[in-house]
């Protein structure tokens, strides 16, 4: 291809957004084709990345980076290596059959712009994960698939279950998302770099560190939340809210996927222990069973492919918790054959629900008839899902068989497990395959027809590569697994694919074994199903219906938790306020010994001599008293006049002290705005009935006195503790001195006032204008409705 | 008798006439019983502490505390008149039943 | 020598204000009802206040000072009376009961 | 308070204060007072003369909404300070000029203009809230 | 006195405080006069806008300035003090003014001209503004006061029932919390006895210990208070939903930061070994901030007091670097702050249209917006997201280096780890939060009881306005490393503050 | 020619009070006492200037005294035992013959701060001064003191 | 000295404390005067007093002539006082306000932005 790197980086990250932000307009302008003009980006950068093959199929990797954030090292590009690739041609390719699919599904929706725009977002941000090198990339794409998945689940927004399912997924996985962040941070911090090529180069540095068990558990609950392993697999099933392209590209062939990538991409970091291994498989294999038995209870199509995506989702992780050679390859292999043929019946599957109007598997039959073309479709992705030989399919089996064969107990065990939840897939395939299409037509609610091109050109195409990679087994092997598997396991491995049948090779009898199980369960698929169903209204508590009890138990928690502190008395916030003044008060300063001066030491003895009798004056006592009966009148004030009385007593022996102490210009302001409180008390008062009396009863009297009394005695003890330092006079010595000479001013104080703080009184006589103008706010209109008034019912 | 201590002593008399004359005056804010009364008794006390600072003003030699003293007297005089309306439109008796309680 | 004279007739000026100022507030305290409390405090209080800025003056020895006390006299003037008649007619038209001493009353019924 | 003793007294007492007020905004600078009390007497004596004769005769009499007087004095507060821009030093750095009239010099500064923005300042909040309190009575009654 | 001259460029440091002061008292002198105000107050705010836009240049390329006025040297003159983090708040907080001015135009009347709304945006501007350059502690109360009374104003603006209550409990509490900032002052002028925040850096390891710490606490409790922190942040929830749209939108984007602001300033920067003893308790804080105040968003129906939850987890953010205290803590409170008075604002100005759609202001009564608006639509969704902090939005970079610094610190205490537990927990709170409210406002169906309105031409001015400001906040995100390259140097001028003294001219006395 | 005279008045004191008779000065408070009669303009009556300084001086003298009297009364009056019995307080309703409101005015307070008798109200008709006295010896010599004292004086003052 | 005035500002601050913790509007009004006032109080001696001498240069003189008091805290309390009233006024027509449009002084009443029985929240997505 003739694009530089550099133009490639630029068209794979920037052109999806590029599209997903001109969607809506281009749908607009171009009505039914906005589709085809869009696909044209997806199918593009398909094009371009399959340009890039032929060297990573010869063992390089590419990389190139454009800076982003320097201060985080964190850069725009790109890191292209076998298991980069095939993802990202996975979601390039399986993107524009997708888009192409999406116009038809949805044709003359009023939100197709919209939706094509979520789409494409998600692409590019998919893409973006997997050909991220920078961890704290990945992690930004990480969490914008999820987001763009949350609006894509909820497109159908006016349904409450569509509603519930995107919270749902978006909750689960950004739980995930967030412990994902927090691992990264560690690992940067343990290994210095953000790059996750450099990271796996550096062999050790996070397994052998002490948060090894810290950083794996958070990038499993990051891969496990995505992934949809057990037990936090229940968003995937109601993910099928979505419209039907968005499960077939998101939660099938792609976003799912984001896990597993993520697990095999950090295999030589956190991986070849016996806890990544053990852990891995163990959740793996539930997921496995627990997905394929989920998908034979159901009855909807999609839900039955939505579960079985999780049963593919817990075997893909089982793989690489294996780790092997073989088992990363059979990851590859199968990841590969799952997308294809998972994208497929998804897409099979929303153009009967399109064309009959129904999902349900027990509802529909004979659909052949009316929609060959579709029924060529679903039979190629279901032999794929059956693995029968010829098809993709048949290889990720051959190759998982081959992986799990031989060992230990504990790998029999595996196997078993393997062979299990394959049997069951086997069998869900033919049911896909044959209920609805074959035996009796049943009525269905619309009148079955042929789907459109644009909508079984998906399900043909991939069908097809499906068998193509079938037929080519060696192609397969040498120029997608090697390249994958020496990308994630940094070793070369050829895995020799081959069509001769070897009937001395016990893996062969493994998958016969697993194509007579699948057959028997699918003809028991009914009574399994009955079966199954009992059981679950015998257990009657899913992990979903969980999901439920914490969500509304959480808001619940909040609603009651908020009232709690919010209940609208200014009293108690006010008590509040007041405890923690004095928690303020009294903590630190015990803690600091800051009360130690209190008691007589020798050192410290100074503080007695201060504490006798001090030297008032008569008149000073007078003022004293003057002071305490003005204040003691507020308290127990009987009625508002009194009480307004009262404090100007207080304000104007305030006054007075400040008057005895040289502070006439104090005294002098003190005075005016006292007298003036009180003008403007009365004034008020005149105009209204207010009672000044104190309704407490005594217990709010003792708590609210206790804690007034604490207050005062601890900024009484901190004012003391402060008045036994030496004081540093600079300023006023300063002051002093150049007032008159230098300002021009005899009287300091006013001198401060207007000249050496001048601002502060510039701020000052601001407060006052904006005193008056509040004031008149408040005055000036009454009961004008706003919309405040509304909002309370 | 030097000039100077005689005002010294005549000074620290008032001072303390006055003292007690505020707290005479605070007595019958204090008893009331109407709120007349007790404004009545305000408006006293605003003419008594500006004595007292103007006895203050002698005591230290600072007379520039007479101004203090005036606009005492001329923000005292607006706070009686407030006091008289919101006797006027407040009454007495309201009030005074309400201290009874 | 005049200065001194001035000296001490302010002294004498400021104790006889401040003793005004006191027998005001006695007057105030002790006086029946209203309307005779209003007496001791308009005349005596005035006086007393007065006797202090007057003395200030003359203890300053300063004739601005003299002419600011001299204003503050008249302000005093001027506003007790106002004062003295503002309490006693808002008292008077919301039904103050005069003291039952009173012997005559031509303001029986409140103009209101 | 429709009493012709207090209406007729109220001018005159009126005067008296404001006249005051000014001299105690000016005075400031050597001696006790200030712009802020100097405006807050001033603002009692509007609050007098709007208690004595209602607060349409102030308002006529005023001609000028107070408040605006209150936004004209911080407007002058600050440009007080701004004038020390031309003289390349920081702001609110004072500037004194001292004319020379004959007997007496009269000083003239930054400090001082910045002491009128109070004055202004505190004048025209305080008669502003004093007046929009008075009339919201009369509204209630 | 200081004898060298000063440069015209200094008064840049002044002259958007003093602009906004003159500018608030001159459109009080005009306030009657037919659309002079508003027209004022844009030239007003655009002058502003462009000295501090020439501030913040410098202060990029020469590092902290100052001024100190009337020539008396510091610390005896009060000083205006400007490092990055102070010249990038200012400048934020008076472009979101200017879109707050534009959008509040949508919702005034004819008739509203006479309240003097524009001078009291000014002035609560000039508050906010002098708090971020103020060099002097004494000089910050003042403005703190300045923003309290100008809030005032707007709060009650329209006076109905509710916001008479709103206003009472934000009166009370505020105007409690700065005079519990002043006593805090008046005891820390007893033991230092100076006023500069370059001089307090200079005395306070001398004092003692004990009495530092209590007025280190009380001014943690006074800012605390200011900022919203829990437990003392009941007058956010009270008050944020009782004035006009544009006027939360105001007090959200900026009366929380500057007590953040005063916290990062006072604790970090003038009294760090306080600090660090009272490391503890900020952790609480933070923690307790963190996790409680999205659980009000999650169980609140009205929407403002929503939004006014979201509000208060940012400030728990912000504590959480208060009390992580590196380098990269500090700079992700720094940031934080930033970005929290764009996005704050942008987001309650998107409630206020939002509001002005539906009717309404309970999300019970609200729906269809998403059918209906998709400008609103995309406002809403990415500002909700920015503040739960999803990448890459504006609110993660900070979140990021808040968690970086978080990981790095827990090994050193329970702290670190504690904080980044925290932060998650808040993170997936928020989402939840405002996915449900994005969920019941945007994505249910409209209800038949309250149709939408229709967006008239005033609402789509307001809205372009809202969309300006928000797509600089994407571009932001998109773009944030000028932001968090300053954001770090800030960091380290604060925890190592010797360019600041240099810049009021006090480091060589040190020495 | 009134309003001058006041801007006369009020530029002599605030000679006074700045403590400086200076020219300047003087046309200062001149401008401030003229600024301060602006703002009253609407209430200052136009007519009844004050002309006979003679008058007027004999007046204040007669008032200084009558207030001294009065205050040494009231005070000997507070400091006596039998209070109770010494009182005689009455409200006696003395018709007036003065009509302008400043002559009305002056002779209120002029009785209010004079020995034992208080202005308490002025009827609507402005005929009626109520006059509460303390200690009331007959109503009609209080009556025809107050005409023949301060009353009077007044007139001459304000013809 | 300044000890009994260190002790007169807790009193103040108690008081003042108390009086808020009150639901009367009035009362607490009150109350947040006296706390400023104690406030006041407590910056006037932090700057530590002495007795009658005001910081006002005599005529004549260059520089105060013997001690004096310390001007700096006056200048700020001067300061604190008239922003201090200023909100008094403010909170104290907003609380009449409040009287006319909530028919309430009792913060028990007064709560209309935050009413008592509010809605719980729904259990909806
Ligand atoms: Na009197
Ligand atoms: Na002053």
């Amino acid at each position: 291809m003739g694009l530089s790197l550099d133009a490639s980086v630029a068209l794979i990250a920037i052109a999806p957004f590029l599209a997903a932000i001109l969607a809506p307009l281009i749908q607009s302008l171009a009505g039914r084709f906005a589709a085809w003009i869009l696909f044209i980006v997806p199918a593009g950068i398909f094009i371009v990345l399959l340009g890039l093959a032929e060297r990573v199929v010869a063992g390089q990797t590419i990389s190139t980076a454009i800076g982003w954030v320097p201060s985080f090292g964190l850069t725009l590009g790109f890191f292209v290596d076998g298991l980069s690739l095939v993802f990202a041609l996975t979601i390039s390719g399986i993107g524009a059959l997708i888009v192409l699919y999406a116009g038809a599904y949805l044709r003359g929706h009023r939100h197709l712009g919209r939706f094509l725009a979520f789409l494409l977002a998600f692409m590019g941000a998919m893409l973006g994960l997997v050909l991220a090198d920078n961890s704290l990339a990945i992690f930004m794409f990480w969490e914008l698939t999820s987001i763009t998945s949350y609006l894509l689940i909820g497109f159908d927004a006016g349904r409450q279950a569509a509603r519930r399912a995107a919270i749902q997924a978006l909750v689960i996985t950004n739980i995930g998302g967030l412990c994902l962040l927090v691992a990264i941070i560690v690992m940067q911090q343990l290994s210095g770099t953000w790059l996750l090529s450099e990271l796996r180069g550096l062999e050790g540095v996070v397994r052998d560190s002490a948060f090894y068990g810290l950083v794996l558990t958070l990038v499993l609950a990051a891969a496990f939340t995505k992934s949809a392993q057990f037990p936090f697999h229940f968003w995937l099933p109601n993910a099928m809210e979505a419209p039907t392209p968005v499960s077939a590209f998101l939660h099938s062939a792609t976003m799912v996927q984001g896990g597993v990538y993520l697990l095999a991409r950090l295999t030589p970091v956190l991986g070849e222990t016996s806890v990544w291994t053990g852990t891995l498989v163990a959740f793996g294999s539930v997921t496995l069973i627990w997905g394929a038995i989920g998908a034979l209870r159901q009855t909807d199509l999609k839900q039955i492919l939505a579960q079985t995506t999780i049963a593919s989702l817990g075997l893909l992780v089982v793989l690489i918790g294996l780790g092997s050679k073989a088992a990363i390859a059979a990851m590859i292999v199968y990841f590969i054959a799952h997308a294809f043929y998972k994208a497929g019946l998804f897409m099979v599957v929303g153009g009967v629900d399109h064309e009959a109007g129904t999902r349900d598997i027990t509802a529909l039959g004979g659909l052949a008839d009316k929609m060959p073309v579709s029924f060529i479709g679903a039979a190629l992705g279901a032999l794929s899902m059956f693995g029968l030989p010829l098809t993709v399919g048949y290889f990720a089996k051959e190759e998982m068989y081959l992986a799990a064969f031989g060992g230990d107990w504990l790998a029999w065990l595996v196997l078993a497990v393997l062979i299990l939840g394959n049997a069951l897939l086997a069998g869900i395939a033919l049911l896909i395959m044959i209920r609805p299409f074959l035996g009796d037509a049943l009525p269905t609610p619309r009148k079955p027809h042929e789907a459109p091109i644009a909508m079984l050109s998906g399900p043909l195409i991939l069908g097809g590569v499906a068998v193509v990679g079938g037929l080519l087994p060696e192609w397969l092997g040498h120029d997608v697994l090697a390249p994958a598997t020496l990308a994630v396991l940094g070793v070369e491995a050829e895995p020799h694919l081959s069509l001769s049948f070897d009937i001395t090779n016990p893996v062969l009898w493994l998958s016969v074994i697993t194509w007579g199980l699948g057959i028997l369960v699918f003809r028991q698929a009914h009574r399994i199903r009955v079966l199954l169903r009992r059981a679950e209204l015998a257990i009657g508590w899913t992990a979903d219906r969980a999901f439920d009890a914490v969500m509304f138990g959480l808001i619940r928690f909040a609603g009651a938790v908020t009232r709690f502190l919010h209940h609208g008395r200014l009293e108690i916030y006010l008590f509040t306020v007041f405890a923690m003044l004095g928690l303020a008060l009294f903590v630190p300063l015990s803690l600091l010994g800051g009360f130690d001066w209190i008691v007589p030491t020798a050192d410290l003895g100074d503080w007695s001599k201060r504490l006798v009798l001090p030297d008032l004056r008569i008149y000073e006592w007078g003022i004293l008293l003057f002071v305490l009966v003005g204040l003691l009148a507020v308290l127990i004030a009987q009625s508002r006049l009194i009480a307004i009385l009262s404090l100007g007593i207080q304000g104007t022996g305030l006054a007075l002290i400040f008057l005895l102490f040289g502070a006439p210009d104090l005294a002098f302001t003190q005075l005016m705005v006292e007298v003036l409180s009180v003008v403007i008390l009365t004034v008020v008062m005149t105009n209204l009935r207010l009672d000044a009396r104190d309704h407490r009863p005594f217990e709010d009297w003792a708590r609210d006195g206790t804690l007034a009394v604490i207050c005062g005695a601890g900024v009484s003890h901190l004012l003391m503790l402060v008045l036994t330092g030496t004081f540093d006079s600079r300023l006023s010595d300063f002051f002093a001195k150049t007032s008159v000479p230098v300002a021009h001013g005899a009287n300091i104080v006013n001198v401060i006032l207007v000249d050496y703080r001048g601002l502060d009184t510039l701020g000052e006589i601001s407060v006052v204008m904006g005193a008056g103008i509040a004031i008149l706010a408040l005055l000036r209109r009454r009961n004008k409705p706003a919309i405040a008034a509304r909002g309370e019912p | 008798m030097t000039a100077s201590a005689f005002i010294d002593l005549t000074s620290l008399i008032a001072l303390i006439i006055l003292g007690i004359a505020l707290l005479v005056s605070l007595v019958r804010i204090v008893i009331g019983p109407s709120i007349a009364d007790r404004v009545l008794a305000l408006d006293l006390m605003t003419v008594i502490a500006m004595g007292f600072i103007g006895a203050i003003a002698v005591r230290t030699g600072l007379t520039l505390y007479l101004d203090i003293a005036i606009a005492l007297a001329l923000l005292g005089f607006l706070a009686t008149v407030a006091l008289a309306r919101y006797i006027l439109r407040r009454g007495l008796k309201v009030d005074a039943a309400m201290e009874l309680q | 020598m005049i200065a001194d004279l001035a000296l001490y007739i302010g002294g004498l000026l400021l104790v006889f204000g401040a003793l005004f100022s006191l027998l005001a507030a006695i007057g105030v305290l002790r006086f029946p009802d209203l309307f005779t409390r209003l007496h001791a405090a308009s005349k005596a209080g005035a006086v007393g206040g007065g006797m202090v800025l007057l003395a200030v003056a003359l203890i300053s020895l300063d004739a601005a000072v003299f002419l600011r006390a001299l204003i503050g006299i008249v302000f005093l003037l001027l506003t007790t009376p106002v004062s003295a008649h503002l309490l006693a007619r808002a008292s008077h038209l919301t039904g103050y009961r005069v003291s039952e001493s009173t012997i005559r009353n031509d303001l029986k019924n409140p103009v209101e | 308070m429709n009493t012709v003793i207090f209406r007729t007294a109220a001018p005159l007492i009126v005067a008296t204060m404001l006249v005051f007020s000014l001299y105690i905004c000016l005075r400031g600078h050597n001696e006790p007072g200030g712009g802020f009390i100097g405006g807050l007497i001033a603002a009692a004596a509007i609050a007098v003369f709007g208690m004595a004769s209602g607060v349409p005769a102030v308002r006529r009499a005023l001609k000028v909404d107070p408040l605006a007087i209150a936004g004209f004095g911080v407007v002058l507060a600050g440009a007080s300070g701004l004038l020390s821009l031309f003289t390349g030093s920081p702001f609110m750095t004072s500037i004194w000029l001292y004319l020379d009239l004959g007997e007496t010099t009269l000083p003239l500064s930054t400090p001082l203009i910045f002491d009128l923005g109070v004055y202004c300042a505190v004048f025209g909040t305080i008669s502003s809230i004093a007046l929009a309190l008075e009339s919201d009575r009369e509204e209630d009654l | 006195m200081n004898e060298t001259a000063t440069l015209v460029a200094d008064w840049l440091i002044v002259l958007p405080v003093v602009l906004a002061l003159v500018g608030a008292a001159a459109l009080l002198m005009v306030r009657r006069a037919n659309r002079v105000p508003v027209i004022g107050a844009l030239l007003f705010l655009l002058g502003i806008i462009a000295c501090e836009i020439g501030l913040l240049i410098r202060v990029v390329e020469e590092g902290p300035l100052s001024m100190t006025m009337g020539k008396w040297l510091p610390p005896f003159g009060i000083s205006f003090t400007v490092d990055l983090f102070s010249a990038a708040f200012a400048l934020a907080a008076s472009v979101v003014t200017l879109v707050v001015v534009v959008c509040a135009e949508a919702g005034r009347d004819a008739d509203d001209g006479r309240d003097a709304f524009h001078a009291m945006v000014l002035l609560l501007l000039a508050g906010v503004t002098g708090a971020f350059l103020t060099g002097d502690l004494f000089n910050l109360y003042v403005w703190f006061e300045v923003m309290l009374i100008a809030s005032f104003g707007l709060i009650v603006l329209g006076g109905n029932p509710l916001q008479i209550d709103g206003a009472l409990k934000y009166g009370f509490l505020n105007f409690l919390a700065t005079t519990l900032f002043l006593l805090a002052l008046g005891l820390l002028y007893g033991l230092l006895g100076t006023l500069n925040m370059a001089d307090i850096m200079r005395v306070a390891p001398g004092a003692n210990p004990a009495a530092l710490t209590g007025i280190a606490a009380l001014l943690l409790l006074a800012f605390g208070m200011k900022a919203a922190a829990f437990p003392v942040n009941a007058w956010l929830p009270a008050a944020y939903h009782t004035p006009a749209p544009a006027v939360s939108a105001l007090f959200a984007g900026l009366l929380t930061k500057v007590g953040a602001y005063a916290l990062l300033r006072s604790l970090v920067m003038l009294l760090p070994a306080s600090r660090d003893l009272l490391e503890p308790v900020l952790a609480l804080l933070a923690v307790a901030t963190l996790v409680v105040a999205p659980l009000g968003a999650i169980a609140e129906t009205n929407l403002r007091r929503a939004v006014g939850f979201v509000v208060i987890g940012g400030i728990g953010a912000i504590l959480s670097g208060l009390s992580l205290a590196s380098a990269t803590g500090i700079a992700g409170a720094g940031i934080y702050i930033f970005q929290a008075i764009l996005s704050m604002t942008a987001l309650y100005l998107t409630v206020g249209l939002i509001e002005a759609r539906t009717g309404a202001m309970d999300t019970r009564q609200m729906g269809g917006l998403y059918e209906a608006s998709a400008p609103l639509s995309i406002l809403f969704f990415v500002l909700v997201l920015a503040a739960a902090g999803v990448p890459p939005f504006l609110g993660f970079w900070p979140k990021l280096l808040l968690l970086q610094a978080g990981v790095a610190g827990s090994a050193e205490g329970w702290v670190g780890g504690v904080l980044v537990v925290a932060l998650i927990v808040n993170a997936i709170l928020t989402l939840i939060a405002g996915t449900r409210l994005w969920s019941h406002i945007f994505w249910r169906n409209a209800s038949d009881a309250l149709p939408l309105a229709r967006s008239g031409r005033r609402l789509r001015l307001a809205t372009s306005a809202v969309g300006v400001l928000v797509l600089a906040i994407v571009a932001l995100g998109l773009w944030p490393n000028p932001l968090i390259e300053g954001g770090q140097r800030a960091a380290a001028d604060l925890l190592a503050p010797s360019r600041y003294l240099e810049a009021v001219g006090l480091a060589e006395v040190e020495q | 020619m009134n309003s001058a005279f006041l801007v006369v008045i009020l530029a002599l004191l605030w000679a006074g009070i700045t403590g400086s008779f200076s020219g300047l000065n003087l046309l200062f408070g001149g401008l401030i006492g003229g600024a301060a009669l602006f703002i009253l303009r609407f209430s200052i009556e136009g007519r009844g200037a004050l002309r006979r300084a003679g008058k007027i001086l004999s007046l204040v003298a007669l008032f200084v005294w009558e207030l001294i009297v009065s205050a040494v009364r009231v005070a000997h009056l507070v400091i006596r035992p039998d209070l109770k019995s010494v009182l005689r307080p009455a409200i006696i309703a003395v018709p007036l013959t003065v009509k302008s409101d400043a002559e009305i005015t002056l002779l209120a307070n002029m009785i209010t701060l004079t020995p034992g008798t208080l202005s308490v109200d002025v009827s609507k008709d402005r005929s009626v001064l109520f006059v509460h006295v303390l200690t009331l010896k007959s109503a009609e010599a209080l009556i025809a003191d107050i005409a023949n004292g301060f009353e009077a004086r007044i007139k001459e003052v304000f013809e | 000295m300044d000890y009994i005035l260190a002790a007169l500002v807790g009193v103040f601050v108690a008081l003042g404390v108390y009086l808020l913790l009150s639901r009367a509007v009035i009362r607490m009004l009150i109350g947040m005067v006296v706390l400023g006032n104690g406030v006041n109080l407590l910056i006037f001696t932090a700057g530590r007093v002495t007795r009658e001498v005001a910081p006002i240069v005599p005529e004549g003189l260059e520089t105060p002539a013997g001690a004096f008091a310390n001007p700096l805290p006056q200048a700020l309390i001067l300061t604190a006082i008239v922003i201090g009233f200023s909100m008094f006024a403010f909170l104290l027509v907003l609380a009449y306000r409040a009287y006319q449009s909530l028919d309430a002084d009792d913060t028990d009443t007064m709560r209309l932005a935050e009413p008592e029985n509010a809605p719980q929240p729904p259990l909806s997505y």
